[in-house]
């Protein structure tokens, strides 16, 4: 066990499997000489070569469909695309191919594939630079999406997602990669499709994932300073999304808010508080709030920016509100 | 090629053009639906190239792909029991007639986005040059499918990469309603090629043994070099688009004059020129195909739909979680 | 006022538009010659000439891209899109740059720009092709998202859209053409963004929007035979989404089901759910339920189709559940 | 040319050279977020290109957009503004570096999805095409963009349709750390315009009067003939791709070469060869640009920022609905 930042734990996953499995490979754009834009695959290169780290032409239907056609035929690659927000520049690999071949041609062949993609905002890149689109993709079935919140999970599902027979979205957030935490050495896998408690708490329940767990992390310390006691549940995978641990927090709390980065309305909120009140409606002791970006595209100026992201205090104040 | 060979592709042609024609009887009886895209009059193509190919060597094409799907060695009871949709197509029903695919022959599909398989066929390629073999992925497609992106980037990173590819553009001189010259800024697909610096020919697709021919040189081309080359083969189809095509994008004299010139009839001409088989012989080969088809048809219309419960398989590998 | 289709609908308001404006021209594959896919621009090509009716390659981002420009130097222009599964392959161009451009550049221009896009299930197209993905494209802000129900509507919504100075998706279903309804002549708009009752009831709610609609009238009708009158809201526009009828309605009623055709996670009705909730929580007498798509990619194969679409007695079930 | 363009280019050059030194300055010192790229060492690209433009020919480039937005005579005060994110920059500080756009000058962005823009230049032209104008669009984009399905489907369009478009490949030899040939499959833009049967030409870009003579000839043939064409413009930036680029990806000593290639200085070794202008006069407007640069600083320092209100407006047009 080390305290590892989240890019460290990405990266030792990403090399334990490479090691472990001649057939898992990277491609994607500057995962390679440059050693990722992030600094996530830094050595690779040197250490696994240009056939293992693969650097593409900036094409990204070209980056998903080769990940794709070299899967079915029995490698496993790891596709990154430099942002989540250029999966949009190829969103038919991601949606309608990946997601759906297998289904279509009667399970013929399975798709072990990995497709990485850092999102986020709040690091003025604009409009078209700083999306949190995660909610999109998790509408599809047939695709798995995973989005850890701290670097143990990173690595536990960074790892289970590479051992993964399937089409796995694997969601990252720019402005995290030097969050610390506690992470096991070596082997160490944390299933796919499993929400979890990060804070035990008894008066309400904060449900989020990513850059949510951190925020809300942080708006539990603030509540705890008051005696308020928040549980928070990371949902770490939205598909197949796993509400147990959800309904059981609630159960005992009968107050919630969920909390994502991404725009409110069709976000990853809007589905958990249906399935809550789907769920659980008799333990309802307050409407359920959602904390989420304005619903603006992200200017580049850092004071709209940040006005526009969901913040801390945002989150208290929802909580209190639930509370009321 | 000796006479068996040149027997067996005269009967997959034969096969490919009776089992369409049985087809639309069934489509228009409402026993088949969704789209369906007729082979009829390109049956040349696929049955030359398939015929040059290893059987390690994979195959991929879009919707029409009924021909391709017999070439590659399905059965015609497969193909039709797909095309209703029936638990013994061999995708299960679930894929239909442009979803047809057998990996175990190497064929992997049938793919309804236009242009959308050509970037995962460079992902075959790339997938046998990680494991370090020279099979060939043979990428088939459209006209129209030239003007996509997708086409693009595949050709692009098949050439940067050196990935085994035989791009076949398969010109029947209209994606959909639109001649060539409508919608792409060259009248001869392969010069495309050219913006990537990749080798190409181009060769008449009503013949199945010139297309046979080229097919090969471009295969051992592949084979040896281990570069793509685009090989864009000249047809025409003889239907509609689709079932219910208006047609109202090219005249009947053109239809008809391409019509006259038959791969079939062209083939049979041939093997009887070449002394190679008489009309008495092919006859018995469209005889034998005719209770082929009948049998298919009987065959996929007594086997089973799948089973409610195939809704929720296959959707995942890991297990069938939803 | 006369009874036609909603094709007809579609190519009157089509064509009063190009009547009434110049710099309005249609653009997308096989709209000319052939007189577009499902028969909606016939005669177009002749009326108006190659110029005002482009046939264009099979290249969706060009089409989409191009019309993007074109709206940018005060052209009008309509995308038609062959169907909505192709916005996959141009998706950048509708959710990132349509959706954002004006907000990025502080307003410099206007995007007045349609995407007409058919979608839907129940014709055997096999998974990639028989998609209602309409919430994914709501999600995101800078966007309009209209999806009409009658005949009426689409005339009235079209028109009003085409005349709009902002991108819009426009949304129709491929099984709906057919479907008639009185549609007043010549002049009649409806306004973007407002939600509006298609059916008058006092048991329960029934939001919807397009092929919902068409189920959801049905199942009134069922429903009414069993002394139950479900009043049903039509949205027909998802963003900017309207929820005042809906709420207005919900607050008489006090019981919902939300129907729609797409898949029911990350869908049309989390929104909708999480929105009634939040607004009229204390109006809630039972667990508003969600009709959807089940959560498969579509099959080929007829029966399973049809199993995995919402159907009329699903909704029938459900509003008899909300009643218990 | 005359004199006085030939020195209104010089001025532009090294006032983007300035600017941009100054913009880093004030990058390292947090008062600028964000992605910034710098466009140093490629100034005389944009600024001869943009000088050849008639002022109803539209521009439009990618990210790398502080030399083109002066170019086409946006205030350094506003390119500093933008910067800063501040009210008074051209796009109310909503933009940024990558941003810059205004459509007043013509000058249309600023553009920062890779490709993204070249359809949509491809719209302006077919927005005027359909005008009946004869306006020409000027599109800017990188080596490593031409790899990209948008650039396949913009240049054919524009090729099929006559759209009167100028392509402008600015090759500086890498896409990020990616030097041309490791991602394209021709090591000479240019060729893939052979694709599209397109005219194409190349220049050297690091000389300002051959870009200048290129891009004329260029926008000539296009406004005659309503036809596209792709220029290649063969330069090279001094600094990293963007800020915080790590250049693990070229040597030193090929960034020194090409440095000793300082295109400013091509242009005054010209500019005195010709006797045009002395060291002393080109002083001068060194010294002019100096002051300009600072005022621009404090302008922008002193801009308010943004209302908060202003988060909400400009989604839409029609009215300020979220
Ligand atoms: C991305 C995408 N756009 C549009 C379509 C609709 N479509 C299906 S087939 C077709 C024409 C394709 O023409 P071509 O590539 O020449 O093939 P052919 O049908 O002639 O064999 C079109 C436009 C599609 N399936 N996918
Ligand atoms: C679709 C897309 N993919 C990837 C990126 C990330 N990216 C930004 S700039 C760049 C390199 C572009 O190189 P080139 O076109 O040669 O332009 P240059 O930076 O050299 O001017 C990349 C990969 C992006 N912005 N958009
Ligand atoms: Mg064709
Ligand atoms: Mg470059």
């Amino acid at each position: 066990m080390a305290r590892i930042t989240m890019r460290e734990a990405i990266s030792q996953a990403l090399m334990e499997e490479m090691d472990r499995d001649p057939a898992v490979f990277i491609l994607g754009e500057e995962v390679g000489v440059w050693g990722g834009t992030y600094a996530v695959t830094k050595g690779f290169y040197d250490k696994y070569g240009a056939e293992r780290v693969k650097d593409t032409p900036i094409a990204e239907n070209a980056i998903l469909g080769a990940a794709i056609g070299a899967a079915m035929v029995g490698q496993r690659p790891i596709a990154e695309l430099m942002t989540i927000n250029f999966a949009f520049s190829a969103m038919d690999y991601i949606v309608n191919q990946a997601a759906k071949l297998r289904y279509m041609f009667g399970g013929q062949f399975m798709l072990p594939l990995v497709i990485r993609a850092v999102g986020g905002g709040g690091r003025q890149l604009g409009a078209t630079h700083s999306q949190t689109p995660d909610a999109i993709f998790a509408h599809f079935p047939g695709l798995k999406v995973v989005s850890p919140g701290t670097p143990a999970d990173a690595k536990g599902l960074l790892k289970s997602a590479i051992r993964s027979n399937d089409p796995i979205l694997f969601i990252e957030h720019a402005t995290m990669y030097q969050v610390r935490g506690e992470v096991p050495d070596g082997e160490f896998l944390i299933p796919i499709g499993k929400s979890t408690i990060q804070r035990p708490g008894k008066d309400l329940t904060i449900v989020t994932y990513c850059k949510g767990l951190e925020l809300s992390m942080k708006a539990a310390e603030e509540l705890a300073k008051e005696g308020i006691e928040a549980e928070i549940v990371d949902l770490r995978t939205l598909r197949p999304l796993d509400m147990e641990p959800v309904l059981e927090s609630f159960k005992k709390t009968n107050r919630a808010i969920v909390v994502e980065e991404g725009w409110k309305s069709y976000g990853v909120g809007s589905e958990i508080v249906s399935r809550i009140y789907e769920e659980a409606f008799d333990y309802v002791d307050a409407p359920i709030l959602r904390v989420a970006q304005k619903e603006v595209p992200l200017p580049y100026n850092r004071t709209l920016e940040q006005a526009a992201l969901p913040q801390v205090p945002d989150i208290v104040a929802a909580a209190k509100e639930v509370l009321k | 090629m000796d006479k068996e060979n040149l027997l067996q592709m005269y009967y997959e042609m034969v096969l490919i053009r009776r089992l369409e024609e049985r087809g639309a009887e069934l489509y228009q009886q409402g026993k088949i639906g969704g789209f369906m895209h007729l082979y009829i009059g390109q049956e040349a193509v696929s049955t030359g190239l398939i015929a040059a190919r290893e059987p390690r060597d994979r195959v991929i094409t879009a919707y029409r792909d009924h021909g391709v799907a017999l070439n590659c060695g399905i059965s015609a009871n497969e193909v039709m029991a797909e095309l209703l949709g029936k638990a013994t197509g061999m995708s299960k029903g679930k894929g239909g007639s442009m979803h047809m695919a057998d990996t175990s022959k190497n064929m992997w599909g049938g793919h309804a986005i236009v242009g959308g398989h050509l970037p995962i066929a460079a992902g075959f390629a790339l997938g046998d040059q990680y494991a370090g073999n020279d099979n060939i992925t043979i990428c088939m497609f459209g006209d129209g499918a030239t003007n996509i992106g997708y086409f693009h980037e595949a050709l692009n990173l098949s050439k940067t990469w050196n990935l085994r590819v035989l791009w076949v553009c398969e010109n029947n001189q209209y994606g959909m309603g639109t001649a060539v010259d409508r919608a792409s800024a060259v009248s001869e697909i392969r010069q495309k090629a050219e913006g990537y610096g990749m080798m190409n020919s181009r060769v008449d697709g009503m013949d199945v043994v010139k297309v046979h021919e080229a097919a090969s040189e471009a295969l051992k081309y592949i084979r040896t070099e281990g570069k793509p080359f685009l090989l864009e083969i000249m047809t025409y189809r003889f239907r509609g688009h689709s079932m219910g095509d208006p047609e109202r994008y090219r005249q009947q004299e053109e239809v008809k004059k391409w019509q006259e010139n038959d791969p079939i009839g062209i083939f049979r001409n041939y093997l009887a020129a070449q002394k190679i088989a008489a009309g008495n012989d092919l006859d018995g080969i469209d005889a034998q195909v005719e209770i082929e088809v009948q049998k298919a048809v009987e065959f996929a219309e007594a086997s089973p739909e799948p089973a409610l419960a195939d809704l929720y398989t296959d959707i995942y590998a890991d297990a069938d979680i939803r």
